[in-house]
């Protein structure tokens, strides 16, 4: 692929999320409409008169088409206006703004986690397919996808914050060291569950690439060491994962609510599971939003990423 | 030997070093005397979130701890609960007649920007009390408030009233610089200045896991003596409490507020202090839901709830209650007739509602607290027996509010805490929140609390106290449940803290044992 | 001519270590520098694993239980270790070069790998080295071709990328593993005469592994058939093309296609099949096919030995008397 | 739930029937089960009975996985929760999966607007992490396991809809679907006959897959209130009461812990031994 051809290609994939994207906007607007409750009884209060809520009304845009309400919600949306929280107390913006980088965090050392112990034990378990370490690594991995989450999160909390003391016991911190030693243990226990997966692929990648014709002939042409394992079985392994990385970005996220509610993380997650059982609709449309945009342009990237790493991909 | 060992082995390394990370916690926790702290800070843990940095928009437990600390009050609690004390105003003197306060302001008060506590500022802030959009209506007794001079402020009053030096303890009663500083009350809320011990320094994530930090205010008024000794408080609110409780043992919380039967069993005897039983907990009905407009539910859920089974989860912590109103506060009286667990009477009274349909209801209560949650799973056990159905309903502190001040509530679980050494205190909450939310019957208790507030008899009051309480027993919209003490955790290096009943506590007179040398 | 690559009595094995199998069992050869060395045999003969076996490249399951590979350093044949081997003195060509080619990596890195993890080329060293490299195998436009991915190339032109890629550490001996097999007739003629230009240019050794004779008369100097994980016979080319000494090669012959038969035509002058490694009779392995089978045949296993009256060596029995007339000449001409 | 593609446990067919893992694995579940029944008579305790005398008695010959704040039986209340766990989880997971076959199919054999309309369904659904997706869900229609069997429907049938599609694709231009067709045989008939057959290995790995995390994503909900309620019993709802306790007291929340984790090594086994049968 020439650099043009990737421009392109990128070109053309961000032209396919936009039909995609106005959907989902129109499906988390549609969400406002379902749920039961008048909005303009949220913004004023319960103590509001019936002219002000009537005022309201108005100002909301409540009274128009839905169509042009629609386009409201767009132009809102567009300029980052996604309402208060139920209270009143907190913008639904800040509150994405304040938990957006506690959760990129979080979801940054679990994907190197992830990554290392799936690397880690793929390496190990394709040394020998079927042999001891491979069927052993298969059983725990099957193991890590069965314990949840949660669960794991507690235990981790009980079982080594407290008697080691080298990690906070829920909470995050304020300079980079602090946010990374808060976020080790949350990350660990959204990996246990994670890595699995990924190591299945990469073990299997690593196997057939080890297989392969151009792994001999790399190795018939004096090519060894860090390089074969490098640029002629790691190369190649990737692709498979890679293709794996919006249904892993997706996992990682779900994983990611449930850790932040179990390690009292102030980041997305938590705020979503918090509005769900405050019922506050805000945030839960606002959220939602944010999540599923993630994911739209995680695909994307995944896509783009594939097309470099295999450059046999259709462009 | 295979060319995949060697990354392997290496990827794993990395692994486990990143795995590991390092530092040790704050503090070195431990038990036993002699224990001590790496630095002087105070890390305080809770549940509850603040209700922001506007004394008018406190009401739950985490703003009315935290107020004090930042802002400072006229008067405070002594710390057994029995009475007020001299806070940035010395002394004040009250006339009945002429309806005026007059408050004497210490000279040495000063605010975290530096300039010195002054009559105005406080006449200020006794304007921004009185005009508040939401606490109001707790100082609508105020005419006017003028600075004499620089030191003294002079308070009319619309009528006699003894409620206001309690009142001034409270955490709306924050003690503002004039006109903001110059800022417009955005800005101040955002960055306060106060008169308090500490001062603001930051506010992280504002919300159910938010984090606030405060320095040592080097202007406060018992600077001289050494106060605050702390250099920084960081307060770090999380929803769940047995969290906490772990952080408390690992050594990375110093204090826990709200601490509670479950959480209290699990510490030594010298880290749990529990004050007093003084917090109310009440169970509210709305009577606005058509099944329990009928009284003869109302007061047939009362009769069924065994409130010493209640009590018993949490020995040590908790007693049952005798009416709606705390125990232990000055003034407080039990009903002419206190509950009694009468499930016969409870059913007979079931038997009597004009309308024999089931009853489903939702009871909401704020469910970060085990022992609350232990407690509603008991009544719901206790309300199945007389053939009601109850759907629980967990959400946050705040939640659970607007969810009561909206009404969207069946059966709400509330706590009418005395924040301030009077039982009128809790009785203005009530007044001016539960009886309306649950569509109770005002009348009685608005005159009632008058009568108190505007005496300075003891008997007058009790007098008063005892007609609001069977007032509340015959209208069974509020129904106690039991009285709690709201216990602290306090590690062994933390010394001065005196648990008072009333939520709040000195935190200028905390210290801690520190580590010296290297 | 001094030899430059010994191999004696390889044996391969798969399966369990109790029961195990042997692909291939007691092969040995010699190639001597800058000569045409050709192993012939139908698939399954064990002629690949034979040649894989050489650069210790083995597949997943199949191992070497015994013999000995030597290579020639400084005048004198010395066992060698594989590692060492590969980089510096042997290369080797795959069959297919669609999948012999990593496609993950540009065909100006692909060819120069080996010697960069090798000798740690600098980027600029391995550069120019790989355009050279590529003009030698014929690219015609090596700078363009160097920047495109493998699975942009034709068929030809990826094997050539793959002769770079084995010549790029500058091997006295080159071993082509049906180099052309999947490749189409004219292009197939084009990499033949690549890879004679080459040897004779840089005076190389090539080891052939084919199952077209044609290639081996057009290109070899010595020849070995194998049968059934066996050499049968070994000889010069033109000896064993012309008088061969063991009925599998004559039959072998026989059955060589003319340039208008099809490939991939069954022995039709052998009647049965090759048996697989399971399934060898004792004694010679032939035997059950064999037109002149003696019983004694099914008991001894016959090893090569001297022709009398001719160069060849050859594994059978009745060699002696047998003798043969000449093969007719004309199913010769390629 | 979103299955996915590869899973450990599945890539390894070896020789063999099957039959002992599969054995294994489904009498684990079928003893659970039938357990969860008849919890009272087993345990001797009644699951629900509080009993304020008795809190906190830790692991005992009379209650063996001790007793919680409420002085009610723990190993009781496990195997009772098993009743609620295990049918929510594998029709979180079966349901999705029928779904997903029918939709799948439609989308085979219906060229135009149809299929596409299946498949752009497909992506929007694919667009929003699946936990996310049952907690807005669960939102919308109130806590409950109604509501959580709606959101696994509504999201993981995409998985099964891909697969079953790619293999009618495949199929349909091979000549002997093309000859069942002009044979008279219906859609139905290919589809049962030929298409099942080689979607089912892999829909029953996904399927296996998605048992697990439709119960851990159950119990996850419950652990934040927002699953099944009380009264009603089950595994993470009682992870979450037993946590404050989870230092002194640990059996309260361990147990349920390791129910879960029981029944996520059980689904293996079954998945792991069906798959050998199958690919057979």
């Amino acid at each position: 692929m020439t650099g043009r051809g990737r421009f392109r290609f990128v070109g053309k994939r961000l032209l396919q999320a936009i039909p995609l994207t106005l959907v989902l906007l129109l499906l988390v607007f549609a969400m406002l409409k379902v749920v039961p409750g008048d909005p303009a009884l949220q913004v004023a209060g319960p103590r509001a008169s019936a002219a002000t809520l009537e005022a309201i009304r108005v100002h909301l845009g409540l009274d128009q088409p839905v169509w042009l309400q629609f386009v409201h919600y767009l132009g809102r949306v567009v300029t980052g206006d996604l309402g208060t929280t139920a209270t009143g107390s907190t913008k639904v913006s800040t509150l994405i703004a304040s938990g957006t980088p506690v959760t990129l965090v979080l979801l940054a050392v679990s994907t190197v986690f992830t990554v290392l112990i799936a690397g880690a034990t793929a390496l190990l378990a394709a040394r020998r397919p079927d042999g001891l370490a491979d069927r052993l690594i298969n059983v725990v991995a099957a193991f890590g996808v069965g314990v949840p989450t949660f669960w794991l999160g507690i235990v981790l909390l009980a079982g080594v914050a407290l008697p080691t003391g080298a990690f906070p016991i829920g909470g995050w911190g304020d300079t980079p060291a602090t946010v990374l030693r808060a976020a080790v243990l949350p990350a660990l226990a959204l990996s246990v569950s994670v890595a699995p997966v990924l190591m299945a692929s990469l073990r299997s990648g690593i196997v057939e690439a080890r297989r392969s014709e151009y792994h001999a002939a790399a190795q018939a042409a004096g090519v060894r060491g860090w390089t074969l394992t490098r640029r002629f079985v790691l190369r190649n392994a990737a692709v498979p994962p890679v293709s794996l990385l919006a249904a892993l970005t997706t996992l990682l996220l779900s994983g990611a609510v449930v850790v932040e509610s179990t390690f009292g993380l102030p980041g997305l997650g938590l705020s979503l599971t918090q509005a769900a059982q405050n019922r506050d609709f805000n945030v839960i449309q606002g959220l939602t939003l944010v999540f599923s945009l993630a994911v739209v342009a995680v695909n994307l990237v995944g896509d783009v990423l594939v097309a470099l790493l295999d450059p046999r991909v259709e462009v | 030997m295979n060319k995949w060992t060697k990354p392997a082995a290496a990827i794993a390394a990395v692994a486990l070093v990143a795995g590991c990370g390092s530092g040790t916690g704050t503090g070195t926790g431990g038990s036993g005397t002699g224990a001590v702290k790496a630095s002087n800070d105070l890390v305080i843990g809770r549940t509850v979130a603040v209700d922001g940095m506007s004394g008018d928009s406190c009401y739950g437990a985490g703003s009315i701890s935290t107020m004090p600390m930042i802002y400072g009050n006229l008067l405070t609690n002594k710390p057994d609960g029995s009475g007020v004390q001299p806070g940035i105003a010395a002394s004040y003197d009250y006339d009945a007649t002429a309806r005026t306060y007059t408050f004497h302001l210490r000279e040495d008060a000063g605010f975290s920007n530096g300039s010195p506590v002054t009559g105005a500022d406080v006449a200020f802030s006794f304007e921004q009390w009185r005009d508040g959009k939401t606490s109001g209506a707790y100082y609508d007794m105020i005419k006017s408030a003028e600075a004499t001079d620089a030191h003294t402020v002079v308070v009319h009053l619309t009528r006699a009233d003894t409620f206001l030096p309690a009142l001034l303890t409270w955490c709306t009663s924050t003690v503002y610089p004039d006109r903001y500083a110059g800022m417009t009350p955005e800005q101040f809320f955002a960055k306060p200045i106060g008169a308090g011990p500490f001062t603001f320094a930051s506010w992280q994530n504002p919300g159910p896991s938010e984090t606030i930090t405060l320095k040592k205010n080097p202007h406060y008024y018992d600077a001289a003596k050494g106060q605050p000794s702390i250099d920084t408080v960081v307060v770090k609110t999380s929803a769940d409490a047995s969290q906490q409780m772990l952080a408390f043992q690992g050594g990375q919380l110093d204090l826990i507020e709200g601490l509670t039967a479950d959480e209290g069993n699990q510490l030594t005897t010298e880290q749990a202090r529990i004050p007093k039983p003084s917090q109310a907990r009440d169970l509210m009905l709305n009577s606005k839901r058509p099944a329990l407009a009928d009284v003869n539910l109302r007061k047939a859920i009362s009769a069924a709830i065994d409130r010493n089974a209640l009590a018993s989860v949490q020995q040590g912590y908790v007693v049952p209650a005798e009416g709606i109103l705390p125990i232990n506060v000055p003034n407080s009286v039990p009903p002419t007739e206190p509950y009694t667990y009468d499930l016969a009477a409870a059913k007979a009274l079931m038997a009597q509602r004009a309308d024999q349909k089931p009853v489903t209801l939702t009871l909401g209560f704020e469910g970060s607290s085990s022992t609350v949650k232990t407690m509603v799973q008991l009544i719901r056990d206790q309300l199945a027996q007389i053939g009601v159905e109850v759907t629980l309903k967990p959400s946050d502190s705040a939640t659970v509010y607007s969810q009561g001040s909206s009404g969207d509530f069946d059966m709400l679980i509330s706590d009418p805490s005395a924040i301030s050494p009077t039982v009128f205190d809790p009785i203005s909450f009530v007044l001016t929140a539960w009886y309306p939310w649950t569509g109770a019957d005002t009348a009685l208790m608005k005159d009632k609390f008058t009568v108190g507030t505007s005496s300075t008899d003891d008997a007058v009051k009790d007098a008063a106290v005892r007609a609001i309480q069977d007032d509340a027993r015959a209208q069974s919209t509020v129904i106690g449940l039991v009285n709690m003490s709201t216990a602290f955790a306090v590690a062994d290096y933390v010394e001065g803290f005196t648990a008072t009943p009333f939520l709040s506590y000195d935190a200028a007179a905390i210290r801690i044992r520190i580590r010296t040398g290297s | 001519m001094t030899t430059l690559l010994r191999i004696s009595d390889l044996v391969l094995e798969t399966g369990s270590a109790e029961a195990p199998l042997r692909p291939v069992s007691h092969v040995g050869f010699e190639v001597s520098h800058g000569e045409a060395f050709g192993l012939v045999g139908e698939s399954g003969s064990g002629k690949s694993l034979t040649l894989r076996a050489v650069t210790g490249l083995l597949p997943e399951g199949v191992r070497q239980a015994g013999g000995t590979l030597e290579l020639e350093r400084d005048g004198v044949l010395r066992p060698y270790r594989f590692a060492e081997a590969r980089g510096r003195g042997i290369g080797m060509i795959f069959q297919e070069p669609m999948t012999a080619l990593n496609p993950t990596m540009r065909v100006g890195d692909l060819v120069t790998a080996g010697p960069r993890a090798r000798y740690g080329w600098s980027r600029g060293t391995a550069r120019s080295r790989a355009l050279d490299l590529l003009a030698e195998v014929g690219m015609p436009d090596p700078k363009a071709q160097a920047r495109m991915w493998p699975h942009q190339l034709s068929g030809g032109l990826r094997q050539r990328v793959m002769i770079a890629m084995a010549l790029a550490t500058e091997p006295s001996v080159l071993l082509c593993d049906e180099p052309t097999t999947a490749l189409d007739v004219a292009v197939q003629d084009q990499i033949l005469r690549l890879l004679h230009r080459i040897r004779v240019e840089r005076g190389l050794a090539i080891v052939f592994v084919t199952h077209d004779l044609g290639v081996v008369r057009r290109l070899c100097d010595r020849v070995a058939v194998m049968y059934a994980g066996q050499v049968v016979e070994t000889g010069r080319v033109d000896d064993v093309f012309t008088r061969p000494t063991h009925p599998y090669s004559a039959g072998l012959l026989r059955s060589m296609p003319t340039p208008d038969t099809p490939r991939d035509r069954p022995l039709a002058a052998i009647p049965g099949g090759q048996p697989g490694a399971g399934e060898r009779p004792e004694g010679c392995r032939f035997a059950p096919r064999c037109a002149h089978a003696l019983p004694a045949c099914a008991g001894l296993e016959h090893a090569l030995a001297p022709v009398l009256g001719s160069p060849s060596r050859s594994a059978c029995l009745r060699v002696a008397d047998l003798g043969g007339p000449p093969l007719d000449r004309k199913a010769l001409i390629v | 739930m979103v299955a996915l593609v590869q899973v450990p446990g599945r890539r390894r067919v070896r020789r063999g029937s099957g039959s002992a893992p599969l054995l294994t694995g489904a009498v684990l579940l079928a003893l659970l089960l039938a357990a969860s029944f008849a919890a009272g008579p087993l345990t001797g305790h009644d699951p629900a009975l509080t009993d304020l005398t008795a809190r906190f008695r830790p692991p005992t010959a009379e209650h063996w996985f001790g007793t919680d704040q409420l002085g009610r039986d723990v190993f009781a209340r496990v195997l009772v929760a098993a009743g609620t766990d295990l049918p929510l989880a594998l029709l979180g997971a079966v349901i999705p999966a029928l779904i997903g076959i029918v939709l799948g199919a439609l989308a085979g054999y219906a060229r135009g607007w149809l299929g596409t309309a299946v498949m752009r369904l497909a992506d929007l659904i694919q667009a929003f992490p699946s936990y996310i997706l049952l907690i807005v869900l669960v939102f919308l229609l109130g806590p409950g396991g109604g509501s959580f069997l709606v959101g696994a429907a509504v999201g993981a049938w995409v998985t099964y809809a891909r697969l079953v599609r790619g293999v009618v694709l495949r199929l349909r231009e091979l000549d002997y679907v093309r000859a069942a067709q002009a044979a008279g045989l219906g859609h139905t008939r290919v589809l049962l006959r030929h298409v099942l057959p080689n979607a089912l290995p892999q829909a029953v790995v996904y399927a296996a897959s998605d048992i697990v995390l439709a119960l851990s994503y159950l119990a996850a909900l419950s652990y934040l209130g927002l699953g099944i309620q009380a009264p009603g019993i089950e595994w993470g709802q009682m992870i979450a009461e037993g946590q404050p306790f989870l230092r002194n007291q640990w059996w309260v929340s361990v147990m349920p812990g390791l129910a879960i984790i029981l029944v996520g090594v059980a689904v293996r086994l079954i998945a792991g031994g069906l798959e050998r049968r199958l690919q057979r």
